[in-house]
């Protein structure tokens, strides 16, 4: 117990074959472990076997409406930052089937459920998908009703985090206090230095499971110097951050601003394809299908991502409530960094700059509410004018 | 004639008009009663009065070539009737018909038309009341236009 | 066009009666949609159990005379004849379901449509004086009044496997009118276009393919046509920051959905690039 | 998924135990449970109805809180789903999911007076409120009901709102948008009905439900009498998938209309009145 205790508080270190190991154990107490990985040019989460399938030596360039895989000159097993895929597609699949039924005489019967989903291992998750699924924890968790699903997912988790070296050309988390260093969520939060050209991970615990899988990989404990890197990693990764987000008085900000001029500017060029919300590891927004089979004997009910962008979405019969996008476009901002905090007690955003990177045409949040707030300071000012008149 | 002036004063419609000018509407006012389904005035005719209905309930229709009429709105008990006799040319735009025994007090518009334009005060205080009937009605029949109630089939 | 989906359908369930009569008709077009219907190996028996098919031309001979339940209606109205048999087809079919870009925006051979036809016909025909065509290809809800489009060239089996389903069991089909990116990051796909430089219609295209050619690291061709209310300029104009030429632009545009007006519009403003070519 | 049996998305059976046609495209429809079992809610509630095979619609509940032993829901036939369940006959099965949502303030009202404005199918969720205060009628002061419809024929429970009058200790006014032949009631929009209805503005409170113009001009009118806006309630409507706040379609402002709402205090929502397209 003491042991275990030690190993909570204590940063110890281990090398790839460590690495390898701590894998391999994860995968023989019966969790799929997945993580980063490349595929078709973007690193994605998937399944991996071992550390080969990480993306090593390899490194992001990102930009609006703009990534691109580079090769680094060292051999850093997460030398990148998030790409396309987040872990919600793992804790809240982008089509679920909730139930099935038959027909029986003039009801129905629903039927059961097949087996349960596998237990996931996260590799490599980051500190602001760490806050993300935290979000998305008070969401499906912590309202009056609790998504069984979810949460089924949710408790089997196993969290390998890693803390960012770097920071990505559209990356903000530091202004929204997620990250780039894990603070919680985790099993396991490595932090990735370079050692006489050798790859070593600073690993903390985070929780007893966390330190039990740890008593099983070979590890020794981290020298100061090997501590003081992991400051210093993070605070790298701080002095990179591509993008900033000034949050004072967002929320306010949002709120006073609902009919301002900028919506529609921003409107002209968004193509309400709805890539940001597909991407976006907090948007959980999903839209429900009744279906049947050809013989009418056999329904299923699916769930499926859906997102604020399509004209369906705000449908109340007769049309919809936001049928312009500019409209839509307010309400998926106003909702992610404004009313999210009415409704679940912090941002919806974390900075993670997806929406950014992967919008067809580069849309910005940053860059949005940069606008809106100087649109919004130009017309106070005149407001403030003409009372002092 | 008394009693007629005292329920004058105290309509709210007539609320903080002076005393003479009381009087002086009570000069041009008297009572009346329309028997059910009794026209009170019809479309065209020339608009020469104000009713202030004391009971009963009045509808204003449109008569519609080859579909009869159609009812455009109810005027109930201490409601004002009738604004046309106050706009050039003086002609109703409407049917106005009793939906049951009705009493009200009519004024004649033309005395009051020439008593304005004697007295302005007089004047402008009916006509700021009868804008604002008039606004209300323009608005209530705008909501009405909107057929909200409408079926939106899918 | 595509928002009138449905009329109130009363429901058939289980205590169905008789099978109701399914149609197929042909107007202009290459019989691909048609082929989907044969190509739903597995779900072939159950539509057969379900329905019966009373005119399909290209999997049986056996003509019925309508009334027809249901027909689906695969090309567009390309002459005079075609302008006279949709009205018949129409007036003889209970729900009528156009399947197919021909069908719902006119097809790759409204191209016509922005050209002289009668030149066309001098070049091609031998004996032009023999063929009698309209000088527009049009889709059938220029004609008729349509109950359902189904789009895509070709229309996706299973999209049309909904639509019967839907049909039979009275319920409305689940067949969404959102850019086809969703069904792209649904499916875990990559964006082309982001991550590869891929130029791709995916954005402002109707979903419904199950994003088949960014799966294998395609750019949309938009065969779907254009979404629900698509921001076809900002797209373009992304394109072209991308350094790709008007000419390409016009010819992305310019296909099996040219004459679908939010793309028809805007290829309009990029198409004198593409005949000074 | 182990778990998503016991999951909030999973209907429970009912079966239909009375189909009553009220207009020519509402009917009410009564509703027991397969297992036995009363169904508690409060008066502005609503349930998911399913129709196996078909879809599921948000139903507001129309029926008595008083009689849990049925569940009660006045509908109109606008969609697929509406239109089927119109032809169910007495047996079918049905799911239900549900109550959800927020409640009119019955005890809020006590000792007050009571303004309730429908507006078309907006007296279904109403009813429930109705039967409330009708039955402790000596709690409150003076209780009215402005209803408008598009015509007479559209005009719901009408035997009820009969039996009402007949009680004299309401203020009952209909009124229609479009009058027929034989029509002797009134003629107007509701909100025209507010200014001459007797209620002391400082001691009511004040239920609307109704299309959400109808909604913005009833207020309108209650304000210019006085009506504090803390004591206006409204049934807001928007997209509605889930009912339990997983789907994000419902949201209005910060708001999500199927667990904050559908009934919000005016005071609470009343800024987001002024935003197009919120």
């Amino acid at each position: 117990m003491s042991q275990q205790e030690t190993d909570l508080e204590q940063l110890n270190v281990f090398d790839l074959s460590g690495f390898a190991k701590l894998i391999t154990l994860l995968q023989e107490k019966g969790y799929t472990t997945v993580g980063p990985t490349v595929e078709e040019g973007a690193i994605v989460y998937d399944e991996i076997d071992s550390i080969e399938d990480l993306p090593i030596g390899l490194t992001d360039e990102q930009a609006g409406g703009k990534y691109e895989l580079r090769k680094r000159n060292d051999h850093a097993l997460f030398g990148y930052v998030v790409g396309p895929h987040s872990w919600k597609k793992f804790l809240n699949p982008a089509g679920l089937r909730l139930w099935q039924a038959r027909r029986n005489g003039r009801s129905f019967e629903v039927l059961e459920q097949e087996a349960p989903a596998p237990s996931y291992a996260f590799i490599g998750a980051r500190a602001c998908e760490l806050n993300a699924i935290a979000i998305q924890d008070r969401v499906f968790l912590k309202g009056s009703f609790v998504d069984s699903d979810y949460a089924g997912r949710r408790q089997n988790i196993f969290v390998v985090a890693v803390n960012c070296g770097q920071a990505g050309g559209t990356c903000f988390c530091d202004s929204m206090n997620a990250g780039p260093k894990a603070k919680s969520g985790y099993d396991l939060v490595l932090t990735e230095i370079k050692a006489q050209k050798r790859n070593l991970f600073v690993v903390e615990a985070g929780s007893e499971a966390g330190a039990n899988l740890l008593h099983e990989v070979p590890h020794e404990p981290a020298t100061e110097k090997q501590m003081a890197r992991v400051s210093e990693v993070v605070s790298d990764a701080v002095a990179q951050m591509g993008r900033q987000l000034d949050t004072r008085d967002l929320q306010s900000l949002l709120y006073r601003n609902s009919g301002n001029g900028r919506w529609n500017e921003v409107a002209e060029r968004c193509l309400a394809c709805a890539n940001c919300t597909m991407v976006c590891p907090t948007c959980f927004c999903s839209t429900v299908e009744d279906t049947t089979d050809l013989t009418g004997e056999h329904a299923e009910r699916w769930r499926l991502w859906d997102s604020c962008f399509t004209q369906e979405f705000s449908y109340v019969h007769g049309g919809s409530v936001r049928s312009s996008i500019s409209a839509r476009y307010r309400q998926w901002i106003t909702h992610k960094l404004a009313s999210w905090v009415d409704q679940f007690g912090s941002s919806g955003c974390v900075g993670c700059g997806r929406c950014i990177t992967w919008c067809p045409v580069g849309i910005d949040i940053t860059e949005e509410i940069a606008a809106l707030r100087e649109a919004d300071s130009g017309l106070s000012s005149i407001l403030r004018t003409e009372e002092k008149e | 004639m008394e009693t007629l002036q005292r329920y004058l004063a105290e309509h709210p419609f007539l609320k903080d008009l002076s005393a003479e000018q009381i009087t002086l509407l009570a000069g041009c006012a008297s009572n009346v009663r329309f028997d059910t389904n009794e026209f009170i005035f019809r479309e065209g005719q020339e608009a020469d009065k104000f009713y202030i209905i004391r009971h009963g309930k009045i509808l204003l229709e449109v008569f519609r070539p080859n579909q009869g009429a159609l009812a455009i709105q109810t005027i109930d008990e201490g409601e004002i009737l009738g604004w046309s006799w106050l706009v050039p040319p003086y002609h109703w735009h409407f049917d106005a018909r009793a939906l049951g025994l009705t009493r009200a007090i009519v004024l004649d518009g033309k005395c009051l038309r020439s008593k304005c334009e004697e007295d302005h005060d007089l004047g402008y205080e009916l006509l700021k009341r009868f804008s604002s009937i008039i606004m209300e009605r323009l608005q209530a029949t705008r909501i009405q236009l909107l057929d909200i109630y409408k079926r939106n089939d899918a | 066009m595509a928002g009138k989906v449905e009329k109130p359908v009363p429901a058939q369930t289980s205590r169905r009666a008789a099978k109701p009569k399914l149609a197929v008709w042909k107007f202009a077009s290459c019989d691909g949609c048609q082929l989907s219907l044969l190509d739903c190996e597995d779900e072939l028996l159950s539509v057969a159990a379900g329905v019966e098919i009373a005119n399909f031309p290209e999997a049986s001979r056996a003509v019925i005379k309508g009334p027809y339940d249901l027909s689906l209606v695969e090309g567009s109205i390309t002459t005079p004849h075609d302008a006279e048999r949709i009205h018949q087809v129409r007036r003889a079919s209970r729900f009528l379901v156009t399947i197919g870009a021909c069908a719902t925006s006119g097809g790759v051979q409204a191209l016509r449509n922005f050209q002289d036809v009668n030149e066309f016909i001098s070049i091609v025909y031998a004996s032009p004086h023999h063929i009698s065509t309209l000088k527009k290809s049009t889709p059938i809800d220029e004609h008729v009044t349509v109950d359902f489009e189904l789009r895509g060239c070709p229309i996706n089996k299973m999209q049309l496997v909904e639509v019967l389903s839907a049909y039979l069991n009275g319920r409305k089909p689940n067949i969404a009118r959102h850019s086809m990116c969703i069904d792209c990051k649904r499916a875990g796909v990559s964006c082309v276009m982001v991550s590869q430089g891929t130029p791709c219609l995916g954005p402002i295209t109707h979903s419904g393919c199950g994003a088949l050619c960014p799966r294998y690291n395609r750019g949309c061709y938009g065969c779907f046509g254009p979404m629900e209310n698509p921001n076809v300029p900002s797209l373009c104009e992304r394109w072209a920051a991308m350094g790709h030429a008007d000419v390409e632009i016009y010819r992305a545009l310019s296909t099996f959905n040219v004459n679908a007006e939010a793309f028809r519009k805007e290829s309009s403003l990029y198409e004198k690039a593409g005949d000074s070519e | 998924m182990a778990q998503s049996m016991a999951g909030p998305m999973v209907p429970a059976h009912y079966h239909v135990k009375k189909i009553k046609k009220e207009t020519f495209d509402t009917f009410t429809i009564d509703l027991v449970p397969e297992t036995r079992g009363e169904f508690t809610f409060a008066a502005g509630q609503f349930n998911m109805l399913y129709v196996f095979g078909i879809g599921e619609v948000p139903i507001s509940i129309s029926g008595d809180p008083a009689l849990p032993a049925t569940i009660t829901h006045t509908v109109r036939s606008v969609g697929t789903v509406t239109n089927v369940m119109r032809t169910l006959k007495r047996g079918d099965g049905l799911g239900v999911r549900g109550p959800f949502g927020s409640a009119w303030p019955i005890q809020e009202a006590t000792g007050n007076d009571v303004v309730i404005v429908a507006g078309g199918i907006g007296l279904a969720p109403l009813r429930p409120a109705m039967y409330e205060v009708l039955a402790q009628r000596q709690k409150f002061s003076n209780v009215a009901l402005l209803y408008g419809t598009r015509s007479p024929a559209d005009i719901l429970f009408e035997d009820e709102i009969k039996k009402w009058r007949g009680h004299f200790d309401l203020d009952i006014n209909i009124t229609v948008d479009r009058a027929t032949g034989g029509w002797y009631g009134n003629v107007g929009v509701v909100p025209t009905m507010i200014p001459k209805t007797p209620f002391d503005p400082a001691q009511t409170v004040a239920m609307i439900c109704g299309p959400e113009i109808m909604i913005r001009f009833s207020v309108m009118a209650l304000r210019e009498r006085g009506v504090p806006d803390n004591k206006i309630f409204v049934s807001m409507e928007r997209n509605m998938k889930c009912a339990v706040g997983f789907c994000g379609h419902c949201q209005f402002g910060p708001h999500f209309i199927c667990k904050d709402g559908p009934v919000f205090r005016y005071s609470d929502i009343r800024h987001l009145f002024d935003i197009r397209e919120v």
